[in-house]
């Protein structure tokens, strides 16, 4: 088990991160690429990630940047990805939603719903059928759960038995569009889940220890061959769906916000350490101030790299030329 | 002078105006009914009708096109919308392999009339799968009625003819065009599909385009006119049925022809309609056919490379002179159309 | 309840239809469509179309003579499409794979695994707009049920109470594919159903009575607004996929397919009936004559009729063209 | 005399060869397991490897695509099979908004190397899903090799060449094709992407062709060759790269240019030939380009019509005696290549 501070650290680092990015983002407009922040649904990635070894793999879909960071994926390089740079994790060519550190284990994230699902079925078949023990985790949400493919590779992986964990973060919304309008009342993607065989658990997706309690049985399960494994994580995000504002009001009833507000996975986290931890409120302003030093250091860094060169413009649409033998 | 729109009223206006004239008219999409409206253009329509007519779908996109068949099927007459137009890979197989074949592999008896607009999704950095033009895509498969319109009257006019057709039809709409204005009659109208449009006239120099390259194009003309070129812009409007005549007759003017589009040059628009010219009048040609169209690479996200990457009234501008023998660095640098955008995304 | 009689005498003739035109098939070489025989399955057409009114609609994948028939479809419509002239149900353009039967609600069938379920979804969903009381029902296979269209049908009916019935005609097989390699053990479709909130029944497909009873409730359901519903019929193919051959000992071992050969739905059928009808052996006897004298009448009618003129080759591409007003 | 195959054989060979090379190699797909073993091509393979190599899939193309994609940046390499490429309407999200884009949009990093081949279903009455050729619409999207082999020499070479690549590739076959005989080489070796073939030298009209037309061209050439009439036939092999300098310099020494394609017109493969000429020939050009393809409209099912429908050495011949001025009326009918194909389905 994971120490709890740990934990607790983790998730102050993605809101830290996150929130200065957001400020940024909003004020400069130096950053031109689609974000979608996590702010409210760290413990999700961190609980998860935390269950995972170097060497496993996490594919997430659009909201990338927590499950990127908890997997230990390379902050500056994603800050750079951000601004557009040569220096970025994708070289400036993906953006936010294509974000990658193949030496942190984080294989990749993509902006069309859905398609991550399939990939990280795949991988871990491909894993699997290799012997290997590692295991993989894919990261969407209730939205991309309505995509024929998802109930498409939770068949396959079931049928095959790929050591795959699925965890849906089941904010409520896909933009705007509350579940209700988009999922039968009185269901749950679990449920769908669990109509494939796969063993699956529904738990609070803002605990961050019972999220990592859950994905420690997922991942132990996966490893022993006997995934997939399926998580539902009910959360809530904090800001408007794509960029730096909010869209309370708008999009969001104020008291439904409001209520989130007060179940914040950090605040939760922090309270649970107070008995064991009674210096908490001293560690989160340390960690505060550590974590948006480190964030406008690696700013500071993305800011000072190059643009890649527009002469390499279409580097890398190809791999290297097969020639005839 | 008649009252002006903007691109995206014109299409909330055509909306609103097809589901006033016929009850049977809906529409369909992600988050259509929310507070942005699809950039404004679904939001009159669901103040007006509300949430019967203007529907939030789940993200299922192979099946609401099939749904969407099936209730064309039996009378409705539904508009779905994309917000980016890569999303409809996943309601090809509806949409080519059924709703364009339907008519037909039925013996002619029944049609089903769904109208699917597709938003081309420029802004910053929207990448690789955000900002995909698929008019030449859908427009290779007989049965669809495929349109870019470049203007608000042709955007209302080509979104009313759709709903007013029996045929489904595909509209392909640039969002950096939204915020454009044009002149747009109030009462409703159709623009037939397969007429396209001199959009600017000239002696020297033929661009062919659709969608925003007609703007990108037209600002080029405007910019060579100071040089002394006269560039004639040929809007097509509709990329199936293609209008071979107002093509060939421009380019049998001229004989020098520029293609632009926002799609890639193998297999696109571009080659169509260079296809067309070689095929009806390749003795007009004084000079090559000249295609203007991204690189061969996925769309890039950094800045820098964006721009080097999309079409421009800058490059469209130098292709013409080359035809012409023009000299590139005497004309000044133009900024996109799609300037004017306001972030963040 | 419809008279167990008249379900009978409507298999026994989708039976000599199928077998008449099966031997043409093979032996004439002038039907140029692949076809694909309901022989051994006739108890899930018959059973559900039975319940329904003529103008309730069908809508069906690639194996769609059956309930053509049952549902009304005109026979020398489908027979002289089968011999692609121009008097076919859909003009001889369309094949075995595309009958059609508008007057009779037989609306249409597609060769594409999947697409129908979504159609009838959408015309179902249309229906219940119109406060219409008609019902949708739609046929397709095990197999079709692994594409994710499946899935995301189901989920939107659900979410706007269609009035569809879902019939999965699960014959064990996709091709040459046993289920086990493409659903997971110990699941059914059926517990997909369930898990969107759909209220579902897995029975025998080959007991007719059965079929009909959960058919009438499926159909009753809808009526009343309380759809979508959805049925899972156990049942198997006789013939080949495709062709009016046999696949035993090839695709299929020899004692499955013998032991579903003595499940015949026809012969249950009648022994169910015999107590009640002790002279069914004759009933069957003159059925049999009849309807394969029917079956050539049309057969002479299609050999007769004209292939579509070449000059009309393009007709139909599209509808009428909208001028500018 | 080298050793002959038929052209499914060849295939067979160059996937057994391929997953002896490489323990990566897999093939998945609809029933690829089975006695029929997709047209043969995947029996021996089957029989050679096993389940645990060659993977009935569910019926589940887009997720199949994902997963093979996935497994491919996991270091495998999957061949899936369709047994129609109308399927792929199905796995293009996949193929097209991820497969091709990966290495680009990460940053040239890493590659996804999977392989998809789509049989194009001629045959009787296979109607208007069931025998689509998609190599114009793959091709217009950077980042993936299109091969469309005409020879069986060709099949395995392209096919070999995908599994060695490290780039996503889709391979178009048409059924028509498998049965056809052809010398090939027993070794394992690679055709490369990008590289066409005069598959027979001419010097009065040049026929551009693909995969089975190919043949149609081969068999049009032949029957001019006795009025007196050269045909010089341009196998263009894969669709993307398109090698354009084998179809500029034939264009340039004959001036006359016929397109033969199994698809339609609009924005497919005769359309980027047409603009590749006009591009960079046009003056080369004694007459104007002509296109032999389906006409507007999908593919029927009744015989009459499906012959009218598909494009054939008779019609080549046409359009070439047209381009010269010769006498149609002179040339005697020809039966389609498939001719030879029996039924029942
Ligand atoms: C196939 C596809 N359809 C639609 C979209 C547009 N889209 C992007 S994110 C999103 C919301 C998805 O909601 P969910 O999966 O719940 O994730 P969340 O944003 O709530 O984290 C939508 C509809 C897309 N990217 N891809
Ligand atoms: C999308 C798609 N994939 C594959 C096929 C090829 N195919 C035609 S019928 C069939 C078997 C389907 O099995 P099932 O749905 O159980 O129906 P059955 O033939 O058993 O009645 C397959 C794989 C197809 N027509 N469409
Ligand atoms: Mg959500
Ligand atoms: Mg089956």
């Amino acid at each position: 088990m994971t120490d709890p501070a740990l934990l607790l650290r983790q998730m102050v680092r993605i809101r830290c991160v996150e929130e200065e990015l957001a400020d940024l983002y909003r004020d400069e407009q130096e950053m031109r690429t689609p974000v979608h922040f996590s702010i409210g649904q760290e413990a999700a990635a961190v609980g998860v990630c935390a269950a995972l070894r170097q060497d496993d793999l996490v594919y997430t879909g659009h909201r990338s940047h927590a499950a990127y960071l908890a997997k230990g994926g390379d902050l500056p390089g994603m800050v750079a990805e951000l601004y557009g740079k040569e220096t970025g994790c994708a070289r400036g060519r993906g953006g936010s939603v294509h974000l990658t550190d193949r030496a942190a284990g984080f294989a990749g994230s993509a902006a069309i719903l859905g398609e991550m699902i399939s990939v990280a079925t795949g991988a871990a078949w491909a894993l699997g059928r290799q012997g290997s023990r590692r295991v993989v985790v894919t990261f969407f949400g209730d939205g991309a759960a309505e995509e024929g493919v998802f109930h498409e590779s939770l068949n396959f992986a079931a049928v095959h038995r790929a050591p795959v964990v699925y965890v849906c973060e089941n904010n409520a919304y896909s933009i705007s569009s509350p579940i209700a309008a988009r999922q039968p009342a009185g269901g749950s993607v679990t449920a769908r889940a669990r109509a494939f065989g796969i063993t699956a658990e529904r738990v609070d997706g803002n605990d961050v220890a019972e999220v990592h309690a859950a994905a420690r049985r997922a991942v132990a399960a996966c490893r022993a061959g006997e995934g997939p494994y399926f998580l539902e994580l009910d959360t809530y995000r904090w800001r408007e769906h794509v960029g730096p504002g909010h869209d309370t009001g708008i999009d969001r009833p104020r008291e439904e916000v409001e209520s989130w507000l007060e179940r914040c996975p950090v605040r939760r986290a922090a309270d649970a350490l107070r008995p064991a931890a009674p210096d908490v409120e001293d560690l989160l302003a340390a960690w505060d101030e550590e974590f948006r030093d480190e964030t406008r250091l690696a700013v500071a860094a993305a800011k000072a790299a190059p643009f890649p060169a527009v002469d390499r413009l279409t580097d890398g649409a190809y791999g290297s030329p097969v020639h005839a033998s | 002078m008649g009252r002006t729109l903007t691109y995206w009223q014109a299409i909330a206006e055509a909306t609103v105006q097809c589901m006033e004239a016929d009850p049977c008219v809906v529409v369909a999409g992600q988050n259509v009914d929310d507070a942005k409206g699809s950039y404004g253009t679904t939001r009159a329509a669901y103040e007006r009708f509300g949430a019967a007519r203007v529907i939030d779908t789940p993200n299922s996109e192979n099946a609401v096109a099939g749904i969407c068949i099936g209730a064309a099927d039996q009378g409705l007459r539904p508009l779905v919308v994309h917000t980016r137009a890569d999303f409809m890979f996943l309601a090809m197989d509806a949409l080519i392999n059924l709703a364009s074949k339907w008519r037909y592999m039925y013996g002619d008896q029944s049609g089903v009339p769904v109208v699917m607009r597709g938003v081309v999704g420029r802004g910053w950095g929207q990448g690789a799968t955000h900002s995909q033009s698929l008019h030449s895509v859908f427009g290779h498969f007989p049965g669809l009625y495929v349109a870019a319109p470049a203007s608000p009257a042709d955007a209302k006019g080509l979104l009313t003819a759709a709903l007013r057709a029996d045929t489904p039809v595909v509209l392909m709409e640039n969002r950096s065009l939204y915020a454009t204005e044009g002149e747009v009659p109030e009462e409703p109208y159709a623009v037939p599909f397969g007429k396209g449009r001199i959009a600017r006239p000239g002696t020297d120099v033929t661009v062919v385009a659709a969608s925003l390259m007609v703007h990108e194009a037209e600002r080029a003309a405007a910019l060579l006119a100071g040089q002394g070129v006269s560039v004639e812009v040929v809007d097509v409007r509709s990329v199936r049925p293609l209008d071979e005549d107002v093509i060939c007759s421009s380019a049998a003017r001229t004989g020098r022809v520029v293609i632009a589009d926002t799609s890639w040059a193998r297999y696109g628009f571009s080659a169509e309609v260079a296809a067309v010219i070689a095929e009806r009048v390749p003795e007009a040609l004084r000079a090559p056919v000249r295609r203007v169209t991204p690189p061969d690479c996925p769309a890039p996200v950094s800045w820098p490379l964006e721009e080097a990457f999309h079409p421009s009234a800058q490059k469209i501008a130098d292709a013409c002179l080359d035809l012409v023998g023009g000299d590139r660095s005497a004309v000044p640098a133009l900024a996109g159309v799609d300037a004017g955008f306001i972030g963040p995304y």
